[in-house]
């Protein structure tokens, strides 16, 4: 008794597709044709849209943004086991996981463009909008998990994303402890693409993984090849059928990587060695997937042609809507800044609609 | 019905609020089992159970985080900060989330929430129990931030805060929770967010004050009136944002004078937005500067220091015939 | 020397100050190899090495509350905050510590840190990268706020701070940090923190104004003193708090008119605070309300409906206008 | 590969007494007579301070504290392994460490009493005051530690203590992230006495054990039965010497029980039963170190006898110390705002004295 080991834990690692394609037939999730397509044009939609979103900010037609080139397993894997009735609540570099819940990509270009408009989802409900302060929305995941459960809504679950930097802040540790104590229906799942803008994952944490950070608030963990949509959708797809069964949270880490810059504005080769970069080349999601569909004869180069040009003709067209010109009132937000009116509010907004009658005289002056 | 003190009367709009609404819960450290550590939510869990009065873990922007969560989903949480001092460690939260929601998602998402906070000094509690920093909330764009005096006003207000459709911090002058009674009406008693009250109607000069300087505001000011026979026109600020800057300037505007009293420290604080405001726009109808009776710019100190550190009494009175005098 | 960007002068006054002061070191998000994200700590990590530029984990409140640990063992730790708008996650740690520990332990303990943070917007970057929240620091006693204006202050104002004995919070107008050079002599400059500088003389109307308003304001006032051949006198306050108030007062009591120009949000911020001051101390010399050219007291937009949403010259302008002809 | 078990990991527990006072010989700490004898004075003063206190407590002699009655051995175990030069951070329940640190109990009466000059220790060094934000202290133990290492300071370590309760703030999961990160010299001992005010353990968190919170830093960690003051000396050195070896943190959770109420302004009726008191009191620190102590022949009534008296003639005339007023000017809160002097804090200097002066013509009137 004096001393003797009490308590055990361990981290397993999942994955389904090797990175060859070759698929585990024990692990290999039941899907239907038509699902396995689902998710791969999500993947290939998420690829192309990162790519024209490249080439508008480079042509100064889009902000700064988050390219999710490499990471587009990770992100629609889990999509693919999300209900209508589930809440998502993404962080910034999950695309794939915002275009395959339906959110025009029109919508996410208004986001990097500037524009509130980017956050409003039509006809896409319980959906929030991208989280910029890193980790900050973990909480709210912890929220609604335990609306949905108060309010009887069986069935509902809560899938959130973040990432590997993101678990350093407290709010991660306050959300996760929350929703573990609540037992709350809620599917935690890191992408752990190696870097936090250039802080490697060696100067985010010493633990030898991220998963084992769900230990220490008693939640089950797992981590997953990130790379591998199979084993992405089938451990968020567990995960959330626990949580919907009333077992409460899970905690996922994918091991992913972000092949790009941390954002348009980053210049990677400051603090990476491209050699890195090639390695993870090789362990590409949609080539693997790809290959999958191919040993099952879902898939073939005709297909895959056709496919490239029914997203990039999406694409297209949403990227004319985002150019739209926006028609709003000008002082909108004058409107937006609390649900009942003020007079300080109402005197502002008259400074305001003055003055830009002045600036515009002066500017057609 | 007999005469309640303040939290009594909290504790009242709280039931009433529950009753009322399903989707209202409170949460927060010891507010379930324990009652809170000041009683406020006496018998709530035993009237609606833990799923409604929730014992959280000890972690500030976790309780705010999760309510923001709550209310996406449509509740309405109205959750503690055990003392105001800890309230900035979900300063994040609420700079970040509880306040922006509505702008940034163009209306389709809100956070109708209640964060309610003891605050103030005065109770000879210990570092942190002790300061009034409402001025960090007000100036936020989309901060609501109610102050009461009393408890009827208490318990009209929280009624309010908890039915208003944003994000309303709700502080609570701790001093004053046990401090006096008042007659509370059984029945619904709701007052507007955003709106002052005249308690007392005056010609010579205006004294605008809250929460726990209001009772020692009356009593220096009739203690002036009686002395001096000066006709002094009270105004209970209770909405410190949205500021019901119309009545305070009206006042100006008529009696020429102002006094400030306010607990908290004087360098940017709610004293100077008001001076600010009548400068803007009651300029010329001053006979004097506005007077600002406040604490001090300083590190509140223990509390067998404190006293000194506060507005009193006959501090107030003194700026009151200062100003008659200017 | 050739002229300097502000990102270069910062620059030059962290290396001077590592180079003096082995116990000065930085630490934040991406200051290392990466050189931050504004290359602000460019070359550090080179010349000083990992244990003097420390690439932190992610996490605001935990970089304070380790900087504090730093600075109580008698280092002197300049820690970023990568953007204003992440801070508030470390209110906690500095209302609860980085400002107290001197007053809590009678000066056996302080906190020599500086918390250097890019604010402010016009730049076209996400939400939470435009706000200004001055304010919210300067409320608290013992805090020291400073926002330079140009290169060459911003290098006098840092090596200053970093040599204070207490916690600064050191505010940089991300929107000038390469708008403009200046000549930086090679030699140390400090300038004293406390103190606002008048960078134009005149005996008309007064300009206070400060950060990346600084600019826009001088153009403002020479287009206003060259069209109409007003004498303006314009101060950059530098330092918020504590805010040198002696000089805002000298130049108004000259005057008896006067503009603040702030691109913060005006409810409770830094310009209620001056005309408080003003109404406190100079009251009788005014010939005119002072005038607020601010922002507005709502969610700052994104960046598409941004501009008009800060003060333009043209704005500023109308205000010093509308104050010269009351 | 697809499935494996990829981390094992796992929570050891400690104990070298045993409930009776029995020693685990394998495991004694070799202990000169009087460190044992420093050891129990240590845990006695503080039993009979916190007793003290309670009485001037209730006799208006003293404001609201925390007692910390029946946590002795957690508070003062790890002390009898500090050196001078180490550095302390403590919370607020850890009476019989600033005692044994050296801090006169007059100054642990002038804090809780509400003066400054409680956090002022003379001749005591590297202590840090009372922490009153939960959990707040913790980043700040770990900056110490990284300064020390900095400064090539060899053999110097920081230990910080802390409760159940502040395992749920953001600020350990900061603090202890970015001591591990470091390989800082810093030892985090978290008493976990089962409640935070009314909150029971299993409220606060869903885990196993509050030690496997460590894991999540990839820290070493270790439950150590609290109430044994052997286990809690030998933990603390162990992992102080590690930590001077430059082999970086450890996390111990001492499994303790906090015998009191939560502070003088608490009722623990209203949420904890009796029964479970009961049974912690029959673990008294104390009792099982004297039998310990009795087993070697190092103690008897008597010796016990002369202990309490002498003790308590200390704890008389730091009463009296703290008692007798303290003469400082009124104003000394303005000179220590900020180590500058700056003109508005002169001038409401100014006001603060001219009101004093009102004020106390006004009482003389
Ligand atoms: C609280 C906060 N601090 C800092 C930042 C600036 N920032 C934006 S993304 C980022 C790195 C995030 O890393 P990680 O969580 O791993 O996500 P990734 O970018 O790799 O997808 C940082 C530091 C921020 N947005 N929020
Ligand atoms: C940040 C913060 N929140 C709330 C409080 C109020 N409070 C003081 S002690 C305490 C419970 C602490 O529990 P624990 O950490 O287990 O320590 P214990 O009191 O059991 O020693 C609380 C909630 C506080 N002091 N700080
Ligand atoms: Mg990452
Ligand atoms: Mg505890």
């Amino acid at each position: 008794m004096p001393i003797r080991d009490k308590h055990e834990f361990k981290v397993s690692f999942l994955q389904v597709l090797d990175e060859d394609g070759r698929v585990d037939k024990q692990l290999e999730p039941d899907l239907s044709r038509d699902q396995l397509l689902e998710l791969y044009r999500g993947m290939v939609l998420a690829r192309e849209a990162d790519q024209r979103m490249l080439r508008l900010q480079r042509q100064g037609r889009l902000g700064t943004f988050s390219p999710s080139t490499g990471q587009e397993a990770a992100a629609c894997g889990p999509l693919l086991a999300l209900g209508k009735a589930d809440w998502l609540v993404p962080a910034f570099r999950e695309l794939g996981a915002l275009l395959m819940r339906g959110v025009p990509f029109n919508r996410v270009l208004r986001f990097w463009g500037g524009w509130e408009e980017g956050n409003v989802f039509p006809g896409v409900d319980r959906t929030l909008p991208i989280a910029v302060i890193v980790g900050s929305q973990i909480p709210h995941a912890a929220g609604l998990g335990y609306a949905v459960r108060h309010r009887g809504e069986k069935d509902t679950a809560v899938l959130t994303f973040f990432g590997d930097g993101a678990t350093s802040e407290g709010d991660f540790h306050e959300g996760m402890n929350f929703a573990a104590v609540w037992k709350a229906p809620v599917v935690f799942i890191c992408q752990n693409n190696q870097w936090a803008i250039s802080t490697p994952l060696n100067k985010q944490t010493v633990s030898e993984s991220i998963a084992q950070k769900g230990l220490a608030y008693g939640m089950p963990v797992l981590q997953v090849d990130g790379n591998d949509a199979l084993a992405m959708y089938r451990a968020a797809k567990e995960a959330l059928d626990r949580a919907r069964a009333g077992d409460g949270p899970t905690f996922i880490e994918a091991i992913t990587y972000r092949l790009m810059m941390h954002t348009t504005a980053d210049d990677p080769s400051k603090y990476r060695a491209e050699g890195e970069v090639d390695q993870w080349e090789r362990r590409d999601p949609l080539v693997r997937f790809r290959k999958y569909l191919g040993s099952k004869r879902l898939w073939n180069a005709q297909k895959e042609e056709q496919l490239r040009v029914e997203v990039k003709q999406y694409i297209d067209d949403q990227v004319k809507e985002y150019e739209t010109p926006i028609d709003v009132k000008p002082d909108i937000i004058f409107d937006l800044v609390r649900g009942i009116a003020h007079e300080l509010i109402e005197e502002q907004r008259a400074e305001f609609l003055h003055r830009l009658n002045d600036e515009n005289e002066d500017a057609d002056a | 019905m007999p005469k309640m003190t303040m939290v009594q009367a909290i504790n009242l709009a709280l039931h009433q609020e529950m009753s009322r609404d399903e989707s209202v819960l409170v949460l927060g450290q010891d507010v379930g089992v324990n009652e809170g550590v000041f009683r406020v939510t006496a018998g709530l869990s035993e009237a609606f159970g833990e799923s409604r009065v929730i014992d959280t873990p000890l972690a500030e922007s976790g309780i705010l985080g999760t309510s923001i969560g709550m209310a996406l989903a449509g509740l309405r949480p109205v959750c503690e900060m055990q003392f105001s001092g800890f309230s900035y460690l979900m300063m994040g939260q609420f700079e970040g989330h509880a306040t922006r929601f509505r702008t940034r998602t163009m209306g389709t998402y809100t956070c109708p929430l209640v964060v309610r906070m003891p605050y103030g000094g005065g109770v000879r509690a210990l570092e942190h129990h002790s300061e009034s920093r409402e001025a960090l909330y007000a100036h936020l764009p989309g901060a609501k931030v109610v102050i009461p005096s009393g408890p009827r006003n208490a318990r009209a207000l929280l009624v309010a805060a908890i039915r208003d459709p944003d994000a309303v911090v709700f502080m609570e002058p701790k001093r004053s929770y046990r401090a006096f009674r008042e007659h509370v009406p059984e029945q619904e008693e709701v007052m507007p967010l955003g709106k002052a009250q005249i308690v007392q109607e005056g010609t010579d000069l205006t004294i605008v004050s809250w929460g726990a300087m209001m009772r020692m505001t009356l009593d220096a000011a009739s203690l002036v009136a009686s002395q001096r026979g000066a006709s002094i026109e009270v105004i209970d600020l209770l909405s410190i944002s949205p500021m019901d800057v119309s009545t305070i300037i009206g006042s100006v505007k008529k009696t020429g004078r102002c006094v400030i009293v306010q607990e908290a420290p004087r360098f940017v604080s709610i004293s100077s937005e008001i001076v600010a405001q009548i400068n803007d726009k009651a300029l010329l109808y001053l006979e004097a500067p506005v007077k600002r009776v406040t604490g001090y710019d300083v590190v509140t100190p223990y509390f067998s220091r404190e006293t000194p550190y506060f507005p009193s009494p006959r501090l107030i009175q003194r700026g009151i015939e200062q100003t008659l005098d200017f």
